[in-house]
């Protein structure tokens, strides 16, 4: 059945090779609106994208049993996926939107570890972010009188102000619920750490990757950059609207930054630090520069492959150890090194270190900032990247160092291969976009000429060129390599009897000899100390959840207040039909 | 330019260990000692070099000094040492000070998979409290670092040395920036009141608990590569870089001692006081000067 | 003295005053008794009310019903046939719910030996 | 052919159902009548309209059944419903043994007469027999039941039901003592003729008679006490047929009295606050019969918010929404029929208590559809509603369906977790084949208008064009062309 | 437990490239600047056992300052060269002894202060103190007194750097040498409350898990 899968997922990508950036379907859906298909070069990078990972997902879950329809789903939720990037209206946009919400929605629920309240999380947010859409379609819709994005596009100058602040912000949230901004990621978090653990990695990687596109969508085509400028006006180099967008972007990544690192569960940490990076994507995206747009396109591929490979990485271990949690891993290093190595590269990929992929999205998005002179954004992108550190290093270290917290750890054996061969993969698409960089300006450069923004010159495979600087990202991984080797030569000259392969109990611990059942792995103790520190605790200490609890709260307390009414009393109700009678008589004749 | 690479490794070997000498030398007069010798960093390293075994615990624990002293002989290789001068130029021109900001962090990531690799609580405790001071110690050096970019409108560091010969130097220019960035350079090189990740009397010397023998050894001679090339950085963004290797010595070692003069003199922060206090006073000077770039450079 | 009484407008007064007590006798009942008897009763009466306003108001002096006799030679001089007509459905079908009603109350009292409206309380959540 | 058969045949053969003496013979004539209707509304789609029956006079003086565009779409939804519950009674009394069967197809066929002659009808006085023929049948219905729970809510309905009809027949009586005729055309022509105070009068009552009957807020505290105490066909019959004629009277005299312009905002209020009371309640339910009745009722509030906007883009994508909410509530209350009989339950826990997924399909299929999410029909309908409101810039609209439909979201998927929590005891049901054909066939028709709504779309337009335009209807309601 | 040959290090892999290459004399002098660099270099980890801790913080502070000859005070056993004792030792205490002592890296070199060490002193009629550490693990030098001044620690800091540059056999080797001697002699105090020995080894587990 995967076997069979996998070709059908091979199928969209043919498909769109195929069609070779023309792509056009008009079908008429009822008297007033068509569905069409148009294949964007945006699109297209987000079609592929999707697929390709999707694909990649298909040959992990080969190594475990799962049914017919889980499988239906998830081609369903590609196709899906498929209609919504390469949507050339609203409806096709929306009907797109909804069977992803649907099917996902159908996907998580055969989690074993599920429960009612996640499920409910996952899928009113994901209804409210579709209403959200929805809304803002159909107020376009009564000015355009079309819901195709060109038509609506060129009507939009001639709306109102306030329409057009309407719609922004309506689209706006509706892709912001989706991407997990911070304020509406309540839902984020439960459903990354609860559904199946090879979906968390579509969810993750790619879903979230469909709000992203739809932010493109408004604000780069149907609103377009132009009009944004025009409309709010500039400060320091950029847009007010931009300014405001990386502000909401910044908060994002700094807050989820800080809360992934005090997470115990791994894909807690996980989903924290996706809605961390997606922080960033929309940090930029709204600067309306080609470097803001090239940046946030950028980091997209980059965040897609880092977290499907965590996500499958993770996934992996959870199925051959039956643990999740930092408190309950450890010590696997020398019982799973290929996947600590695979994990390893996502990391640092991650934290945005220069030999990787990582680093070049980075650079991008940081040479954006100082484009349009955001500095403070810029510090608080940094800032949050150097606290992201610390939850990468939790990640590796949670897992596979340190040591074993169980007995049946030590006996674990290396995952499946078909675990590693999508890990293997991306961890070498990781290494390549790290020493091509200049390779996707080449994508990006359609894209922004999409846009009307101006391109980026482009020189070299390994470089990659930015507003103030460039780097060869070749020359750095290759001079990385061959200082490291010559390193490793160097020192492993050195014969001194190193004593190798100790007793994991063999640790000097102030002259103490540590037991079994001694507790040395520090796996949950990372961010206590961030407790102490005043800027992280007023972080640590707020949550959204109070909020939206007492939203639920009030919401059963309203509904208990109405079902009183229907308390089956039928004189009551007849003298109310009565006094309604009057009443009305009474306002009517006066 | 292989040769030119080689001198350089030498030189900064060279020089941070007798930098290091000197630290020792300096900190024991302070404390009305004499202190050893100027040599004693060559002491410790050839006698490390030399025992006569080692613990390891493994391949990654073999490998985490290795990436750290190849994450810092990378950072050395990317600063350009000399302005006006071709030396290493073309080696210097494919990095920027981005890349320099982020393969700083690289080494000690590096070292700290080793540490956890050796499995020490403390050592990871070590790893995990030089992390959190990393949130704040890199806040007021991250705006410094920002405010010279978008003051020179790039993050080439050649670009901003030239251009300090026609408008100043930046320590004049950006004096706010400076101080910002000095005050976490005291934390960069270890220094009280930021020297709590390895304090031996808390967490067993923090991240090297279990290092000992060529391991430790590489570490310190990492160590004084990595802050020579801190120190070349500092001297390049703000003191206008140097010509000459006289002018190189003397500018970095200014600010050596003026680093060194900080750190002697206080006590040791607690993690949060640290991260608390870098997120206070040296934010807000360094904002300061940040927002007089942005609004009014 | 009966002179006073042929007169269109006064029969049309009278009526619409006696059939509205009527009706708001009805009213009362709906609103106070619980009776379930009582409350079909008083539905009867409102309806009672509605037929004697409406037939009444449709009675000019003068005019005759509208039989087809000796009296009735032309469609001129009668009254308007159709509220009678109406009337009369009307009323069949006030009875079969009256009837349908009274069969229900048998049963549930049969069932529970309540028949007071306010208590039938079982259907709820 | 002519449209009096719609009345005439069921009840010729209701009144027959006491001579049946084998109850299988009964039940297969009742299918054949009720395909016979809806063969013969398929045949009304392929003729031109409207379509008039009369007997002996002519309008206005006499009486006649009009068929037109707004109609046929009901016509075309009460035969359907009608049908597919007869189809479906065979297995419910195999289920549930009565002895007094004859009685139900007795009335169930008068109600699908009364309905449809209500819908047909064009003078008030008739369709205010046949909405007491519906009222009757509907009382005895959902007191099919005779126990302690049936019959009181037969005798709720039946109190109800009086005070509607009273307001009705005074109103009745108000038109005739000021116009003089019943007949519809010549009321909608003069209605305006009226002195305003006594226009006033005439409207609320019959907006309180039928609005009571249609389930409006502040008259609808009765309403889910009838579907807790009637049986579940009957609870599809009430939510897809009976509620559904109110509603259709409700409008077209609405709009054929030209009260449009004047009472819009307070029918599109009094629609909002049932959809908002309703859908708040609905998250409070534990018995699901009550919880599908104030969806029911929430559903309504939208579809009288949607009527009442005088567009006829608006208009027809409430027809639409109409239809496929007929269709959903239909299949929902005979699955649940099902499910009450399997689990000897009303509690809502059955719903995570079976184990077909077959059913769990078809449940999905219906409860995304009643939240309007593709590409299921109720889509379709829900966006040309909001698009018709968008249209007419009534944005407060726009937000507040929206809003409210996440409520309604909130139990429709605590159900759907709830079907699909594999922690929960479950009990196999096996669906028969002819269920299992019903159901099959209500959930693809689902899916088809949802991927296909051309098809049910050309109806809905011209049924919209209908009811706002009656220029039609009009001429042969007064009987000019004949 | 640690037992076998330790003898390779950047003098001994320089030894073999020399023996081959016939440049047995350049090794000595190699051996000679490395041992001389030992006696410049010495990390010492402090156990304050006893009443001679006390005596440490002047011999490291300003007024002896004992870094002037490279002497520096590590936290770790892995660091370090030297270990010194500073007092009498307690069973209990002579375990966590064993422990750090086998911890560090060789060479390594252990100091005593005082008499306890050396012969019990005034606890010589314990029942819980040893007497003569040397019997346990093997001490380079005993620096005498009760307790001794700075000035003598500094005093055997000099002995042990010039036995360190002279290349003299120190405990260590013997150590190794008479493994089974030493840890009987540990043994017989100890009791059952001896370390592990960690044959079992976690991370080798799929090799047979053997050390």
């Amino acid at each position: 059945m995967n076997s069979i899968f996998l070709l059908l997922n091979l199928l969209p990508i043919l498909f769109l090779y195929q069609f070779g950036g023309a792509l056009h379907v008009e079908l008429n859906f009822t008297s007033s609106f068509t569905l069409s298909l148009i294949q964007t070069p945006l699109g297209t990078f987000f079609a592929y994208l999707s697929m390709i990972s999707f694909l990649l997902v298909t040959i992990a879950q080969k190594s475990k049993k799962f049914s017919f329809s889980y499988y239906m789903l998830q081609l369903l939720l590609s196709l899906a996926m498929f209609m919504i990037v390469l949507a050339g209206d609203f409806i096709t946009f929306f009907i797109g939107w909804e069977i992803m919400t649907w099917s996902s929605y159908f996907i998580i629920s055969k989690s074993k570890n599920i429960d009612t309240k996640s499920l409910q999380k996952y899928i009113l947010f994901s209804l409210a972010s579709a209403f959200s859409l929805i809304a803002g379609m159909v107020i376009a819709y009564s000015f355009a009188h079309s819901f195709d994005f060109s038509v609506i596009s060129s009507a939009f100058r001639d709306m109102p102000f306030n329409i057009q602040i309407t719609l922004i912000v309506l689209f706006s949230l509706s892709f912001f619920t989706k991407a997990g901004v911070i304020g509406l990621h309540y839902w984020v978090v439960d459903t990354y750490s609860k559904a199946p653990d090879l979906f968390s990695s579509i969810l993750s990687a790619v879903m979230s990757k469909m709000g992203i596109y739809g932010l493109f969508l408004i604000y780069g085509h149907i609103v377009g950059y132009q009009e944004l400028k025009m409309m709010f006006g500039t400060i320091l180099n950029g847009t007010n609207f931009g300014y405001t967008l990386a502000w909401i972007g910044v908060a994002t990544s700094i807050i989820a930054t800080f809360k992934a690192i005090t997470q115990d569960e791994v894909k807690k940490l996980l989903a924290y630090s996706s809605i961390a990076q997606l922080g960033y994507i929309i940090t930029v995206i709204g600067f309306g520069t080609a470097y803001g747009v090239a940046g946030a396109m950028y980091h997209t591929l980059i965040h897609t492959i880092i977290k499907l490979l965590l996500f499958i990485n993770v996934a992996a271990i959870v199925a051959q150890t039956g643990k999740s949690k930092f408190s309950e891993l450890g010590g696997l290093i020398y019982r799973t090194p290929v996947s600590f190595v695979m994990l390893l590269i996502g990391i640092i990929g991650l934290a945005g270190m220069p030999p990787l992929g990582g680093f070049a999205s980075k650079f991008m998005m940081y040479n954006a900032a100082i484009d349009t002179k955001f500095a403070l954004i810029l510090i608080g992108m940094l800032f949050s990247g150097a606290a992201s550190f610390l939850y990468c290093y939790k990640l590796v270290y949670g897992i596979y160092l340190g040591h074993p917290t169980s007995k049946n750890l030590e006996t674990t054996k290396e995952v499946p291969i078909s675990y590693l061969i999508p890990q293997i993969i991306l961890a070498l698409l990781l290494v390549l976009t790290g020493a091509f960089p200049g390779a996707f300006i080449k994508v990006i450069n359609p894209v922004l000429v999409e846009f009307s923004l101006s391109t980026i010159p482009y020189s070299g495979l390994g470089v990659m060129n930015s507003a103030v600087g460039s780097f060869n990202g070749l020359f750095i991984i290759s001079a990385f390599v061959v200082f490291f080797v010559l390193i490793l030569l160097l020192i492993t000259r050195i014969k001194s009897k190193a004593k190798n392969n100790l007793n994991r109990f063999d640790i000097s611990y102030c002259g103490e000899v540590p037991a079994q059942d001694t507790s040395l792995h520090f796996g949950f103790g990372f961010g206590a100390d961030l407790h102490k520190i005043k800027f992280a605790n007023a972080i640590l200490k707020r949550s959204s959840s109070s909020f939206y609890e007492s939203l639920a709260t009030q919401t059963k307390k309203t509904s208990e207040l109405f079902s009183r009414m229907y308390y089956g009393n039928i004189h009551n109700t007849m003298l109310i039909i009565l006094l309604f009678f009057s009443a009305l008589f009474f306002i009517g004749v006066n | 330019m292989i040769f030119q690479i080689i001198l350089l490794i030498m030189l900064a070997y060279v020089v941070g260990f007798i930098y290091f000498g000197l630290y020792r030398n300096i900190t024991a007069r302070i404390q009305s000692r004499y202190g050893p010798s100027v040599y004693q960093s060559f002491y410790d390293s050839i006698k490390l070099f030399s025992k006569k075994n080692t613990v390891n615990f493994g391949w990654m624990f073999y490998l985490g000094p290795v990436i750290m002293a190849t994450g810092a002989i990378l950072t050395l290789v990317l600063i350009p040492i000399f302005s006006d001068s071709d030396f290493l130029r073309s080696v210097t021109s494919q990095g920027n000070l981005f890349v320099l900001l982020y393969l700083m962090v690289l080494g000690p990531l590096g070292n700290a998979l080793a540490v956890g690799t050796g499995g020490n609580p403390f050592g990871v405790m070590g790893v995990v409290r030089g992390l959190t001071r990393l949130i704040g110690l890199e806040l007021p050096f991250y705006i410094a670092v920002v405010g010279l970019i978008i003051a020179a409108n790039s993050s080439d560091i050649v670009h901003i040395i030239d251009l300090q010969k026609t408008t100043g130097l930046n320590i004049i220019n950006h004096p706010l920036l400076f101080i910002g960035a000095m005050i976490s350079m005291v934390g960069f090189f270890g220094e009280s009141p930021f020297d709590i990740p390895g304090a031996p009397q808390e967490v067993y010397s923090g991240p090297r608990t279990e290092f000992s023998g060529k391991f430790l050894a590489l570490l310190m001679s990492q160590g004084s590569l990595f802050a020579f090339a801190k120190l070349v950085l500092i001297v390049d963004l703000f003191l206008g870089g140097a010509d000459s290797l006289e002018m190189l010595i003397l500018k970095t070692f200014a600010i050596f001692v003026t680093i060194i003069f900080i750190g002697v003199v206080y006590g040791r922060y607690k993690v949060e006081q640290a991260v608390d206090f870098l997120m206070k006073l040296p934010t807000l000077i360094a904002v300061l000067g940040l927002a007089r770039v942005v609004w009014f450079g | 003295m009966l002179e006073f009484f042929n007169d269109t407008q006064t029969i049309h007064f009278i009526i619409i005053v006696g059939s509205m007590s009527l009706f708001f006798i009805g009213f009362y009942g709906i609103a106070t008794q619980k009776n379930l008897v009582k409350i079909l009763v008083s539905f009867d009466i409102m309806e009672s009310a509605l037929f004697l306003f409406f037939i009444g108001l449709h009675y000019k002096v003068g005019l005759v019903a509208p039989i087809l006799d000796k009296h009735l030679k032309t469609f001129t001089n009668m009254v308007d046939p159709v509220p009678q007509a109406m009337i009369l459905t009307t009323i069949v079908i006030g009875l079969a719910v009256l009837a349908l009603g009274l069969s229900f109350g048998i049963e549930y009292y049969k069932l529970t030996g309540r028949n007071d409206i306010s208590k039938m309380n079982e259907l709820r959540d | 052919m002519s449209l009096g058969y719609y009345f005439l045949l069921p009840v010729i053969f209701s009144f027959l159902t006491p001579y049946f003496k084998k109850i299988g013979l009964l039940r297969a004539s009742s299918i054949l009548l009720n395909l016979l209707l809806f063969l013969q509304t398929l045949v009304y789609t392929m003729m031109s309209l409207p379509q008039i029956s009369l007997f002996s006079i002519k309008p206005p003086l006499g009486i006649a059944f009009i068929l037109d565009g707004y109609s046929l779409l009901f016509l075309l939804i009460f035969t359907f419903s009608g049908l597919m519950v007869s189809l479906y009674m065979p297995w419910f009394f195999k289920a549930n043994p009565r002895r007094d069967e004859a009685r139900f197809y007795l009335f169930f066929n008068m109600l699908i007469a009364g309905s449809i002659g209500m819908i047909l009808s064009c003078d008030i006085f008739n369709l205010y027999i046949f909405f007491e023929i519906t009222g009757i049948c509907s009382y005895t219905l959902s007191a099919y039941n005779k126990d302690k729970l049936g019959l009181e809510s037969g005798i709720k309905y039946l109190i109800i039901g009086s005070i509607a009809s009273i307001f009705i027949v005074f109103a009745i009586m108000l038109i005739y003592l000021q116009i003089g005729t019943v007949n519809l055309g010549l009321i909608a022509q003069r209605f305006h003729q009226i002195d305003p105070k006594i226009s006033v009068l005439i409207v609320l009552m019959l907006f309180i008679g039928f609005g009571t009957k249609a389930e409006l807020f502040p008259m609808n505290f009765w309403a889910p006490d009838i579907y807790q105490g009637s049986i579940s066909p009957v609870n599809g019959l009430f939510s897809s047929v009976v509620a559904k004629a109110y509603l259709f009277v409700f409008f077209h005299l609405f709009y054929l009295f030209g009260l449009n312009s004047k009472y819009m905002l307070f029918v599109m209020v009094i629609g909002a606050i049932t959809f908002l009371v309703s859908e708040f309640t609905a998250l409070n339910q534990t018995n699901v019969k009550r919880l599908f009745a104030y969806s029911t009722l929430g559903q309504l509030g939208i579809l009288f918010m949607a009527f009442s906007t005088n567009s006829i883009d608006t208009v027809s994508g409430a027809l639409f929404h109409l239809t496929s909410h007929s269709i959903s509530k239909l299949l929902i209350f005979l699955t649940l029929g099902i499910l009450i009989h399997k689990l000897k339950s009303m509690k809502i826990d059955i719903l995570g208590g079976f184990k077909s997924t077959f059913l769990t399909i078809v449940l999905v299929i219906s409860f995304l559809s009643v939240l309007g999410i593709p590409p299921f029909s109720g889509f379709i309908g829900k966006i040309l509603i909001l698009k018709g409101f968008a249209l007419s810039h009534n944005y407060a609209a726009v937000a507040f369906i929206l809003l409210v439909s996440i409520v309604e979201a909130i139990y429709f998927f605590r159900i759907i977790a709830m079907m699909l929590d594999k922690s929960r005891a479950k009990v196999i049901v096996n669906v028969g084949v002819m269920n299992y054909a019903i159901l099959a066939v209500l959930a693809a028709l689902i899916v088809l208008f949802g991927i296909y709504p051309s098809l049910l779309l050309h109806y809905t337009d011209l049924a919209a064009n209908a009811l706002l335009h009656p220029t039609n209807y009009l001429t042969y309601a007064l009987g000019v062309g004949l | 437990m640690e037992s076998g040959f330790y003898g390779s290090s950047l003098d001994d892999s320089l030894k073999c490239k020399f023996e081959e290459s016939g440049l047995e004399n350049t090794h000595k002098i190699m051996e000679k600047a490395v041992n001389w660099f030992r006696s410049r270099s010495i990390f010492v980890v402090a156990y304050g056992t006893g009443c001679g801790a006390i005596e440490m913080p002047p011999t490291f502070t300003s007024r002896y300052d004992a870094e002037r000859m490279g002497v520096i005070g590590v936290a770790t056993p892995r660091q370090a060269d030297l270990i010194i004792l500073s007092g009498y030792l307690a069973y209990k205490t002579l375990r966590r002894v064993i422990r750090t002592y086998e911890q560090m890296q060789r060479p390594r070199y252990i100091m005593t202060l005082g008499s306890c060490p050396i012969n019990g002193g005034m606890y010589w009629d314990s029942y819980n103190t040893i007497k003569k550490l040397d019997d346990y693990i093997p001490v380079d030098v005993a620096v005498t007194g009760c307790m001794p001044r700075p000035e003598a620690v500094i005093d055997g800091f000099v002995l042990l750097q010039k036995r360190i540059k002279n290349g003299e056999k120190a405990g260590w080797e013997k150590y190794d040498e008479n493994f089974e001697f030493y840890k009987d002699n540990q043994k017989r105090v100890l009791g059952g409350h001896i370390d592990p020995s960690y044959e079992t080894d976690w991370y080798n587990l799929k090799s047979g898990g053997k050390a």
